[in-house]
């Protein structure tokens, strides 16, 4: 599978076709599905399974059509560091934005469970 | 590693005479040159600044205001947060000695990306031009931190023309953040393993991850503002539904590790100039290297303490408070390091010296009165009020502008091939750190008696310590202009200086004063780690050829 | 002879500290927490300040360089010293935290039987309503030795409501409600200033805070003109608007019933359950389909535009004091 | 510059400042990688704040969704991954050395999709939009329930697919630009490192449509009483 076309692990990774193809497939299945998906009535799963899909998709975006499958590891930490970034700033802001209404000090589960249901 | 031969600067060819004219600097591709230009504009930017900073501080001397109205003085303030923040200290270090220095004390030819490097210093300029220009054409008067929705829909003055500066600026940040953390990452000599790295290297690697990863966010967040403004949508207005408070959460994400892009770097050079004048290896090498990097990252999550009495939820309060103390452990660790070091050293007191030593003390102030800001229960009352400003200007300047000064001073023979007169620099030294002093220390005081920040009037009872804060200004700003004079003098009349005055340790120091324009005639294999001074107790230490001193 | 020789001394100490103070009063049952933490945090910084500052001396002495060609001895990295001063800043952190978390949360917490007064901060200028009827403009007068709860709202850009001498602060944000509360210990009179930046005339946006006794606040409140309580005004608004026509009282109506309401919890058609407080009913008046309830329909129109903060104000107040009628019928 | 000598002949598109064609594509690698994560930072601002606004407006939100229609963001999702296909096989082919003419095909593919989605988006969403009176700030005409969220909702709506539609021009700028250099034969198999950096710009500016689409298109369902 894997085709250096030059010395070294520097080279450029030369994945075939058929995987691009297939790739391809998959991300055009996930986008029927994912439209198909909201036509039916899930409640709040309905964005978790939107999400989720587009998840997936972007995870075979990056992974192949990009590389990150073929990468060093410091180019995975540096795609992770963008997404943890992100991460810390939504939850935070949201760690003020939709905590301002609780009056009593909630514990535990209790905390996180409407938390995280409030995004979906 | 290679050993240096000290050429004499004047005969040999190098990157300052290596050609003329306007043009040869202008179109650039070379970091030292690049470093320069970033060193006259944002000297520039410092003084343009400052001004407003000397005006105010005039007009605070009476309790009515001397000099100026509300609106003017309103104006004021905001020029000068806004012109320092944003043109003078978040590029200072990085922009200037980062640019210089990074690929000499890695041992590389240039960046990583040499044209992206002079692109950067014209999106610097046109941001600064943007800046200047609304502040010509009648100022601006939101402050430096923009809040809506006075920016958006109150302030009848330019925010658009200096969001969009800002704006413009930011990218010149990203994409030497970029460059750096790249250089940095790939462009390191043989031999030089990350442990092996010059303190400062670690620091600027650090300030680069908080460009890339925090200045995006204020990128967006000031567009979204400008839209707000221009086209009268409800973004961040209550008036429909918008929350001001999430204006400032994705704010202070960016410009509360801001504050860390200004003392990161100065806390890089400080590492260098303590281990260079006490002729000693740093203490604790890995606690230093690695408390920048926490530094780095922790600074992204507590910028909630900013938000304390803004209506932030009161959970919210609670986590970021604990974080913002989180913050001061990593700092702490850098002081007693740099403490540590010095024992048993042979220390030597010429000016860049005095303002590392300078830079510690200051430092240690700045950061622990930030521990009455990170406490809920104090921050409260302090928030607001002349308390922060005091503490903040003791980090930013009484520490950011303090190593600045200090690595100018350190790296000045590298990058002019000159000396200058240090007696007049130690002096300048002294009368910074004294007048620093004088004009920040009274607003602790006058911020914990109530006084609140950007007051164009007070009441009368807070003259005495505002006339004790002005008479302090006045010894800052002719302290800052005496350097100013020195240094010019010494690019055309100072003593020529060998290619390592200091006999100090590094890779920049082993090639000729200035450089030539390729760094390196041959890239050097390092096997040695940093700061690795003789230290066998007998031994005298070796003479280094050339060595002129005033 | 001697004595009277301290004595000049310590007065003339304590002259300099009127001259030159270095606190501020101290007015409010909060107050003496704050400072003992302001102190204790002082003590921090000039104990570690000094110490750093007389080590930096002490060596700068003992080892400078006294020959241009002296080495440094060697001194290698301590393990014990690098975990002991990672370990006690974090500890000296731990106590800070809790310690001022404590207060912080105590302090924001109103007790249940708190005065109530509105503000209203508007550029330049701070509108204060006291529930008795009673408006003042920059001036606000409370009696000593009772809790004060203030619920405030901007009209314009975000101010800040700031009484240094009560070691409060909070930001007054236009669309929505904060609120602070205060005993004032000692009766004076203290400052009142605003504390975010809000356009030109900023700092003049100050004013003052009259503690009094109970009998002279009493009369104070008696003298003047003679007004209208807040819930009275209010009663006035819900007439002219006609809210009574679905909001009947007893129930039955196109709308709930407001009698007893107010404190209460409520199923919102959301499916969140909100406690029924100042905020949720100018939401219910601004933006009501955000906030209905589920066995009603959503026609209630907004009134968004037609009512301003203080008449909004008059209203809370009328709803509030429908639910304490019906408590105290019970 | 004048040590370059030292390396022997000099390879294409060899910058001075490295000292091995390696170390240059690494560098230029890890440079577009981190430019991408400072645009996961940019369009997460918008991200974080629709994300809390939606949070707090729920209903609104989804009133505001349901002003858009679903056929065309599939379509233009279907035509994006479609260019990110052709990009892919466009970097395949200088890697493996084809002809230039096989490069300039896929490269040129690209650019239609690119194109067409930015036809589509313009001619029937945003021009139908305008005329619809739903375009806040511009022309705001929309007069049914949750007014101000929804509105909130459109301006989110704009800004984040309009960030988007900036970002597709700049990279059919680039498209075009290695088209030429292409057809100047500046790409080998040991040289095609500008095609693969902007590869990676390209399929970033695809990941950030694949979420648009989700978020904007699809949040609360589109099943009859959502």
């Amino acid at each position: 599978m894997s085709e250096h076309t030059e010395q070294g692990g520097n080279a450029g990774h030369v994945v075939p076709v058929s995987t691009y193809v297939l790739v391809f497939f998959a991300l055009m299945a996930g986008t029927a599905l994912t439209t198909g998906v909201a036509y039916i009535d899930l409640g709040r799963w309905n964005t978790v399974v939107a999400l989720a899909i587009a998840v997936t998709k972007m995870m075979l975006v990056v992974l192949f059509f990009m590389h990150a499958k073929y990468a060093t590891g410091l180019t995975r930490i540096v795609i992770l560091a963008g997404f943890f970034w992100l991460g810390i700033m939504i939850t935070l802001s949201c760690s003020d934005e939709l905590t301002r209404t609780w009056e009593i000090v909630p514990k535990g589960w209790n905390v996180i469970v409407p938390f995280v249901s409030r995004l979906f | 590693m290679s050993t240096a031969q000290a050429v004499p600067a004047e005969s040999s060819v190098n990157y300052l005479n290596a050609n003329y004219g306007i043009k040869s600097w202008l179109l650039t591709f070379d970091h030292k040159r690049i470093g320069l230009l970033y060193l006259a504009s944002i000297t520039l930017m410092f003084f343009v600044g400052g001004v407003p900073a000397v005006l105010m501080r005039l007009h605070l001397i009476e309790p009515q205001g001397a000099l100026f109205e509300p609106e003017t003085y309103n104006k004021l303030f905001s020029t000068h947060g806004i012109i320092m923040v944003f043109f003078f200290l978040v590029p200072s270090i990085p922009a200037t000695l980062g640019n210089f220095l990074i690929p000499l004390m890695i041992g590389a030819r240039d960046v990583a990306f040499p044209k992206l490097n002079l692109m950067s210093w014209y999106l610097f300029i046109i941001g600064a031009l943007f800046a200047l220009y609304a502040t010509l054409s009648g100022g601006v008067d939101t402050g430096w931190t923009f809040y809506p929705p006075y920016s958006s829909s109150y302030s009848q003055t330019h925010v658009v023309a200096v969001a969009l500066g800002v704006f413009i600026a930011g990218f010149s940040s990203i994409l030497t953040g970029l460059n750096f953390i790249v250089t940095i990452h790939k462009m390191r000599a043989p031999g030089l393993t990350w442990f092996r790295l010059p303190l400062f290297i670690w620091a600027m690697y650090a300030t680069s991850l908080i460009f890339v990863l925090g200045t995006p966010v204020i990128a967006v967040t000031l567009l979204l503002l400008g839209a707000e403004r221009i086209l009268h949508v409800g973004i961040f207005d209550p008036a429909v539904g918008g929350d001001p408070l999430l204006f400032q959460h994705l704010f202070w994400f960016y410009s509360h590790p801001a504050v860390y892009i200004m003392i990161l770097p100065g806390m890089g050079v400080v590492s260098e100039l303590v281990t260079a004048f006490s002729r000693k290896k740093i203490f604790g090498y890995s606690f230093v290297a690695f408390s920048s990097l926490s530094i780095a990252v922790i600074s992204f999550v507590v910028w909630g303490h900013h938000m304390f009495v803004t209506g932030q939820s009161v959970y919210a309060g609670l986590v970021f408070s604990v974080l913002s103390f989180l913050v001061a452990i990593p700092s702490a660790i850098k002081v007693f390091n740099w403490t540590a070091t010095l024992y048993r050293g042979s220390i030597s007191y010429e000016a860049p010296m005095l303002y590392a030593l300078g830079f510690i003390g200051l430092f240690t102030i700045g950061g622990l009165t930030g521990l009455f800001l990170a406490s809920l229960a104090t921050d409260v009352h302090l928030n607001g009020t002349y308390f922060i400003v005091a503490h903040f200007h003791y980090v930013m300047v009484g520490g950011a502008v303090m190593a600045y000064l200090g690595g100018i001073h350190y790296w000045w023979p590298k990058i002019t091939g000159r000396l200058y007169p240090d007696l007049w620099a130690r002096i300048a030294a002294a009368i910074i750190f004294i007048g620093f002093n004088l004009t920040f220390f009274p607003q602790f005081v006058l911020g914990y008696l109530g006084m609140p920040r950007r007051y164009a009037v007070y009441p009368a009872e807070f003259q005495v310590l505002n006339v004790m804060s002005s008479a302090g200004a006045s010894i800052l700003g002719i302290g800052y202009l005496i350097p100013l004079i020195y240094l010019t003098w010494s690019m055309r009349y100072g003593p020529v200086a060998s290619s390592n005055p200091w006999r100090a340790k590094g890779l920049e120091w082993t090639i000729p004063s200035p450089p030539p324009t390729e760094n390196f005639t041959e890239i050097p294999i390092v096997t040695e780690e940093a700061y690795n001074y003789p230290v066998a107790e007998p031994r005298k230490y070796p003479s280094a050829p050339g060595v002129a001193r005033v | 002879m001697m004595i009277g020789f301290i004595e000049s001394g310590l007065n003339s100490v304590r002259g300099a500290a009127a001259m030159f103070p270095l606190q501020p009063p101290a007015a409010s049952s909060i107050a003496e927490g704050v400072d003992k933490l302001y102190l204790a945090l002082t003590g921090i910084t000039l104990f570690f300040s000094v110490l750093i500052f007389s080590i930096i001396f002490y060596f700068m002495v003992k080892y400078r360089r006294r020959s241009d060609d002296e080495i440094a001895a060697e001194t290698h990295t301590s393990m014990v010293l690098e975990l002991g001063w990672t370990i006690i800043p974090s500890l000296i952190c731990v106590v800070l935290f809790v310690w001022s978390s404590t207060l912080y949360v105590r302090n924001s917490r109103p007790p249940a039987a708190s005065t109530e007064i509105f503000v209203i901060g508007k550029q330049w200028m701070w509108h204060l309503q006291h529930s008795e009827g009673p408006r003042e403009i920059n001036e606000l007068h409370v009696p000593v030795g009772v809790p004060v709860k203030l619920t405030m709202t901007s009209q314009d850009v975000i101010h800040d409501f700031y009484i240094p001498a009560f070691r409060v602060k909070k930001d007054v944000l236009p669309g929505r409600y904060s609120s602070i509360w205060f005993q004032a210990t000692e009766t004076g009179t203290y400052h009142l200033f605003c504390a975010q930046y809000c356009g030109t005339n900023h700092s003049e946006m100050i004013g003052w805070v009259y503690v009094m006794t109970p009998t002279d606040y009493a009369a104070w409140l008696a003298g003047g003109e003679k007004t209208e309580s807040l819930a009275e005004q209010g009663q006035r608004l819900f007439i002219q608007f006609d809210c009574g026509s679905c909001h009947v009282a007893g129930g039955g109506g196109r709308g709930p019933s407001l009698a007893g309401l107010y404190g209460k919890p409520e199923k919102l058609a959301s499916g969140e359950t909100r406690v029924v407080d100042e905020s949720l009913i100018r939401q219910a008046i601004l933006v009501p389909n955000s906030v209905h309830m589920p066995s009603y329909q959503e026609i209630m129109p907004t009134y968004q535009g037609q009512i301003d903060e203080e008449q909004i104000l008059q209203l809370i107040a009328y709803v509030k004091s429908l639910g304490s009628e019906e408590r105290n019928g019970k | 510059m004048s040590e370059l000598a030292a390396h022997g002949t000099h390879p294409p598109g060899f910058a001075h400042q490295f000292e091995t064609v390696g170390q240059q594509r690494e560098a230029g690698r890890l440079g577009m990688w981190v430019f991408l994560v400072t645009e996961i930072l940019f369009f997460g601002g918008m991200f974080a704040s629709y994300t809390i606004y939606r949070a707090l407006h729920y209903e609104s939100f989804v009133t505001g969704s349901h002003l858009l229609e679903v056929k065309f963001g599939a379509t233009n999702t279907y035509v994006l991954i479609c260019s990110s296909l052709t990009m892919a096989l466009a970097i395949r082919s200088a890697q493996t050395g084809k002809r230039k003419g096989q490069i300039i095909l896929w490269l040129i593919l690209t650019m239609i999709f690119g194109a067409l989605f930015l036809g589509l988006k313009l001619r029937f969403e945003w021009y139908r939009d305008y005329v619809d009176g739903i375009v806040p700030g511009i022309n705001w005409a929309y007069n049914g329930p949750h007014a101000p969220g929804v509105q909130m909702f459109m301006c989110f709506y704009f800004f984040m697919t309009g960030l988007h539609a900036l970002h597709m021009v700049a990279g059919l700028g680039v498209l075009t630009v290695l088209v030429i250099m292409t057809a100047r034969n500046k790409f080998s198999p040991e040289y095609y490192a500008p095609l693969e950096i902007s590869g990676l710009y390209w399929h970033f500016v695809d990941i950030v449509w694949i979420f648009l689409f989700a978020l904007l298109y699809l949040i609360g369902g589109r099943y009859p009483g959502s």
